[in-house]
């Protein structure tokens, strides 16, 4: 039986997702033991049920962040925070600081304050969803059972970790493997 | 001066007095409603009546029962009496009941419980003598202690007397004052300190306070003992910036006491000389820590450094410094005049003397009071305090402030010393104890001390400056319903690091008002928990 | 000048008496994470990061300040000591914005360094994202609040090595706040002889040289103890 | 190094010793600093002084104690700002100060000081608009047999509930 693997993308910059693909060979290994059943980079629609594991990138940024992951952590059996922004909040959340709970404050700031031309704060109801009062890191929603920090984690640390799991072990990164930034 | 002297102006104080005293309360408490103005009262009325040969309207300090006042008292001829509740335009019922007039004024009763169960030690002349007033303190024994010491005890052997006493720090965590102030004799250095530490910062105390008001040169003698003891020749007397009638009365009695010769140069024609200077304090709590309050006297930010070295070896810049709170200094005098034996037959075994307690909150008799250590508390709260007012019933009792706990109604039996509060989880602290009835929230409580703890956090160390807002934000959480299990499983483990790893008193303390509520309320913790959908 | 010995984590070691437990450990090649500590500046024991176990205490002691006696028995890396370092750690992340991946000191940061060390891989407490502004305004440094962990290194680096004065802490607990003489821009100071100290003591990406971008900060801390050592005890030792 | 960084500060002491001559104020508080022998350690007796002269302490008056006292302008604004006490904004014509130490708590200050911010709308530690009411809060004045006890331009009053906070200030705006 091979693992249901998912991998998401929320608020961030698809960066981790571009490490992930330079795992290189690694991913053919990975082919013939996982089945990627939800991606960026395949065509589904809607997350499956009866994931075995789902590697998150990005921060939790608007409500259809937060819908999609209470819907993952519902039909998921492990989650990974996956890179800085997963983990920290990192460059999503540093506009928490210009507007804790007012996103008033930092469309204001951004799309005018800020504009060289046409300043107006973006409405497109329905259509762009709507911000969350504040950027939060992915386990401050749902508990997460394991961290991949780094921005982006370099494809060896993507694989220890990925390895460790389809092994069946309890995954264990140490020294710089944690690293930040 | 000489005893001689001193005896001269007892003597003569002694005998200028009239036959009746009629005491008003001049205390914080009672000024707030006009005692100033019921003593101006009073005293047109003795003149106006025709009694101003028979009568002395008197300035008393603090009497106690402050949520009764404003207090007037009186003696005559061996007789006492208290009115409460009096009003300035009382006056003239009170002058006119003084001959046997009708006085509709409520009468205290001096043998209600709130008094009788009382033993006064450290506020033995509060609410009787004249706290701006020398003479009334000299009159009623004042600074002879001083002069015994001086004159018939080497220094090692005061500080044997008060080893014999027992007596223990009144600030809180009852470290042994004798072992203290050995400690400080025996620290080399030709310049030594002793700091009076008046920071009484806990909210819900103000036995220092009373104190310093009441009684202050009973604090300066004991500080002179002191600094005899230990080989001091400069005091501090630290205090609070918002008890600025203990710091007028203080200046006072500093300022009497030196035209006296009782302090200064050659006290009592010996080669002993000692100045004491009065520090305020701005508003931090954090200085009622030691090593904080020395930053402090010197003008520094109010930040705690690491211990050892200790202050006793290295204190004021960098001296040997003896610090003992306001409570404890105030003992000082009665043990040499009575002798270390006689203040270690009162107490338990391990907690000598008495302790003064600032009983306050949801209880029908607020005031304060002095009763010997071990002292069950049942017998504090029912009996003296009379228990929870409204028909409500006693669900908990706060001492030590911030750094204490709740003590449940359960444990009213609990004798008061320093090991038993301890076991409970709480402290017997510098003696605020405020009664909560049933209908307080103690998730409130904690929350509210938690609060306070993360506003006076100094920000020196991690623990506490960045531990106490994650509490507290925790708390918070807990208490708008918001938070889960999980929540309260990082408080508890937030409560376990701060109290272990912070620098100074402040933090490590800063969690018990919540691991005592939890210990003992839990359920109330829990009741506001939410599930947890999307948890492990 | 007597020798007392005692053991570090068993291993027997002999130090100088008024050596401090990290001077003894630090000889002996054991090492004790540190923060607010910095070579050629006299010690505060504020990170508690150094906290040590000490056989005979309950309380755990900062390493920092803690002097050596004779037959003392210290432990410096049990689960329980390893577990409170990183909840510090994690306060101090949760307390202002690090944001390693946009910092000029990423990759050579004390805070980021210690993190990843004491195995933090995330922070359990919320952020707590409190704005804090960035002062440009000197000539040649800058300093990010967002990224100060009030370790108070460059006060001390000021007033001890350059004997300046120019920063100090103001305000209290979490508004703390490092000033520039009475609070106002670096650019206007007074007192500043822009002689960089600071900069080079700062653990974190907080103050910099301008100019710097991501990952370019690099304090050069060794230089501060060379200072110390050249006018304590004339003797001008290179940093390695 | 650059001149520009040189000049304003001869400027600014000189003009703060310049105001200071012209306020009867500075040389009371001077008087005040000699009697403590200019002694550094004397700093907070001083701020005490200069914000009871001056009713809070503006950053002139910071330095002027600075140069008096010698001291590095950072440590001098590094203390008044550590301590509660000290007030480095000016505060409105009427002060109300809230206990809040735990005695008052428990009887219901926590009910007074949100009756003011409803009526008066500010915070603790603001002032109106128009600057006639600055409300305040204390952590403990020690009143606590009179709680919940608040504090009236500087007169401590017992027993206090939300209606008579209200009446007293009332008297104060019209």
């Amino acid at each position: 039986m091979k693992v249901r693997l998912a991998t998401v993308w929320l608020g961030g910059c698809s960066g981790c997702h571009m490490s992930f693909l330079d795992l290189d060979e690694f991913l053919i290994d990975l082919a013939n033991a996982a089945d990627l059943v939800y991606s960026p980079v395949v065509d589904v629609k809607d997350y499956p049920e009866n994931v075995d594991l789902c590697l998150i990138e990005g921060a939790v940024c608007n409500e259809d962040n937060l819908e999609i992951l209470h819907k993952i952590r519902a039909h998921t059996k492990v989650l990974v925070s996956f890179g800085d922004c997963a983990v920290t909040g990192n460059v999503p959340a540093m506009r928490n600081p210009f507007g804790m709970d007012n996103v008033e404050n930092v469309l204001q700031c951004a799309y005018v304050d800020h504009a060289q031309n046409n300043p107006a704060v973006p409405k497109a109801d329905g259509i762009v969803p709507q911000l969350l009062a504040n950027v939060r890191p992915v386990h401050e929603m749902v508990f997460v059972e394991y961290f991949l920090p780094g921005c982006p984690p370099p494809a060896a640390r993507i694989k220890a970790l990925v390895a460790q799991l389809l092994a069946g072990a309890v995954p264990k990164l140490e020294g710089e493997q944690l690293k930040f930034g | 001066m000489q005893l001689d002297e001193l005896k001269a102006i007892a003597e003569k104080h002694r005998s200028s007095r009239k036959k009746i005293i009629v005491r008003t309360c001049m205390s914080a408490g009672c000024m707030s409603s006009q005692a100033d103005i019921i003593k101006k009262n009073l005293e047109a009325e003795a003149k106006a009546q025709g009694l101003e040969a028979d009568v002395e309207v008197r300035r008393v300090g603090c009497m106690g029962f402050c949520g009764q006042g404003p207090l007037v008292g009186w003696d005559n001829s061996g007789e006492h009496g208290l009115w409460e509740f009096v009003k300035p335009e009382d006056a003239a019922s009170i002058i006119a009941a003084l001959k046997g007039g009708e006085c509709k004024v409520q009468r205290g009763d001096p043998k209600h419980p709130f008094f009788a169960k009382q033993m006064h030690i450290v506020r033995a002349n509060g609410g009787i003598i004249d706290p701006e007033r020398i003479e009334d303190y000299i009159a009623i024994g004042g600074y002879t202690a001083l002069h015994h010491s001086l004159t018939e005890l080497q220094p090692a052997q005061v500080v044997e007397e008060v080893t014999k006493s027992g007596l223990r720090g009144r600030g809180g965590a009852g470290f042994p004052s004798g072992l203290k102030w050995g400690t400080v004799a025996k620290s080399p250095g030709a310049k030594k300190y002793v700091v009076c530490n008046g920071d009484e910062g806990d909210p819900g105390a103000f036995m220092d306070r009373s104190v310093l008001e009441s009684d202050p040169h009973l604090v300066l003698e004991g500080m002179a003992i002191a600094a005899y003891a230990v080989g001091a020749d400069q005091g501090y007397l630290y205090v609070r910036a918002e008890y600025p009638l203990a710091i007028s009365r203080l200046q006072i009695a500093i300022k009497q006491a030196k035209q006296l010769g009782l302090l200064g140069a050659g006290i009592f024609e010996s080669p002993f000389n000692f100045n004491v200077d009065i520090r305020i304090g701005a508003g931090a709590f954090v200085c009622g820590e030691e090593t904080a309050l020395m930053a402090s006297v010197e003008g520094k930010r109010g930040t705690p450094r690491p211990r050892p070295p200790f202050p006793a070896e290295s204190g004021l810049w960098g001296c040997p410094t003896l610090i003992n709170n306001v409570e404890t200094f105030a003992n000082i005098s009665a043990i040499i005049n009575k002798g270390g034996e006689w203040y270690a037959g009162i107490g338990t075994e391990k907690s000598k003397g008495t302790k003064v307690f600032a009983l306050t909150g949801k209880i029908k008799n607020n005031g304060l009071i002095e009763v010997p250590m071990g002292i069950p508390l049942r017998q504090i709260i029912m009996e003296m305090g009379g228990g929870a007012p409204d028909g409500r019933s006693i669900k908990s009792v706060q001492t030590g402030g911030p750094s204490g706990g709740c003590i449940p109604a359960d444990y009213l039996d609990t004798p008061v010393d320093y090991e038993s509060l301890t076991k409970l989880g709480s402290i017997m602290g510098s003696g605020g104890m405020v009664v909560m009835d049933d209908t307080t929230n103690m998730v409130e409580i904690a929350k509210f001390y938690m609060e306070f703890c993360m506003e006076e956090s100094c920000g020196k160390c991690i623990p506490c400056r960045a531990g106490t807002v994650q509490m507290f934000n925790l708390l918070e959480k807990i208490t708008q319903r918001k938070a889960t299990a999980r929540d309260l499983a990082k408080l508890e483990e937030l409560c376990d690091m701060v109290k272990n790893t912070s620098l100074c008193g402040l933090g490590q303390t800063a969690p018990n008002p919540v691991i005592s509520t939890l210990k003992f309320f839990r359920k109330e913790y829990a009741e506001l928990l939410q599930p947890d959908p999307f948890g492990p | 000048m007597a020798v007392k010995t005692l053991t570090i984590d068993g291993r027997p070691i002999t130090a100088e008496e008024g050596a401090t437990v990290l001077q003894a450990a630090t000889e002996a090649g054991i090492k004790i994470p540190t923060l607010c500590h910095l070579e050629g500046v006299y010690d505060v024991g504020a990170c508690r990061l150094c906290i040590v176990e000490i056989t005979g205490t309950t309380k755990l002691l900062p390493a920092c300040t803690t002097k050596v006696s004779e037959g003392m028995e210290v432990q410096t890396q049990t689960e329980r000591l390893r577990n409170y370092r990183r909840m510090i750690l994690e306060l101090l992340f949760a307390e202002r914005n690090h944001v390693c991946a946009v910092c000029v000191s990423n990759g050579h940061c004390e805070l980021q360094t210690l993190a990843y060390s004491q195995g933090m891989e995330h922070i359990r407490y919320d952020y707590t994202f409190p704005k804090w502004n960035v002062d440009t305004t000197h000539r040649l440094f800058g300093m990010d609040h967002n990224r100060c962990v009030l370790c108070t290194r460059c006060v001390r680096a000021c007033w001890h090595i350059e004997g300046a004065g120019t920063k100090n802490i103001a305000g209290r607990g979490a508004t703390s706040k490092i000033i520039t003489d009475l609070n106002q821009p670096w650019g206007d100071s007074d007192s500043c002889t822009e002689c960089g100290k600071c900069v080079m003591a700062c653990p974190t990406g907080a103050l910099f040289q301008k100019g710097s971008t991501v990952g370019e900060m690099v304090h050069d801390r060794d230089k501060l103890e060379f200072i110390v050592t050249a006018r304590e005890k004339k003797q001008w030792v290179a940093a390695d | 190094m650059s001149a520009a960084l040189i000049t304003p500060q001869k400027n600014r002491i000189q003009a703060v010793l310049q105001h200071a001559s012209g306020d009867k104020r500075f040389k009371i508080l001077e008087v005040h600093m000699k009697k403590h022998q200019f002694r550094q350690d004397a700093l907070i007796e001083v701020l005490h002084k200069a914000q009871e002269l001056f009713g809070y302490l503006e950053d002139d008056l910071l330095l002027f104690i600075s140069y008096k006292l010698k001291l590095p302008p950072s440590r001098v604004y590094g203390v008044a700002t550590f301590y509660h006490f000290f007030q480095l904004k000016p505060q409105g014509e009427h002060t109300c100060v809230v206990c809040l130490g735990t005695a008052c708590y428990v009887k219901g200050a926590d009910k007074i000081i949100n009756g003011i911010q409803d009526k008066y709308k500010i915070k603790a530690g603001e002032t109106t608009a128009d600057n006639k009411l600055s409300l305040l809060t204390a952590r403990c004045i020690g009143a606590c047999g009179i709680a919940p006890a608040v504090t009236y331009d500087g007169h401590v009053a017992p027993k206090q509930t939300p209606e008579a906070a209200l009446e007293r200030i009332k008297t104060w705006i019209q």
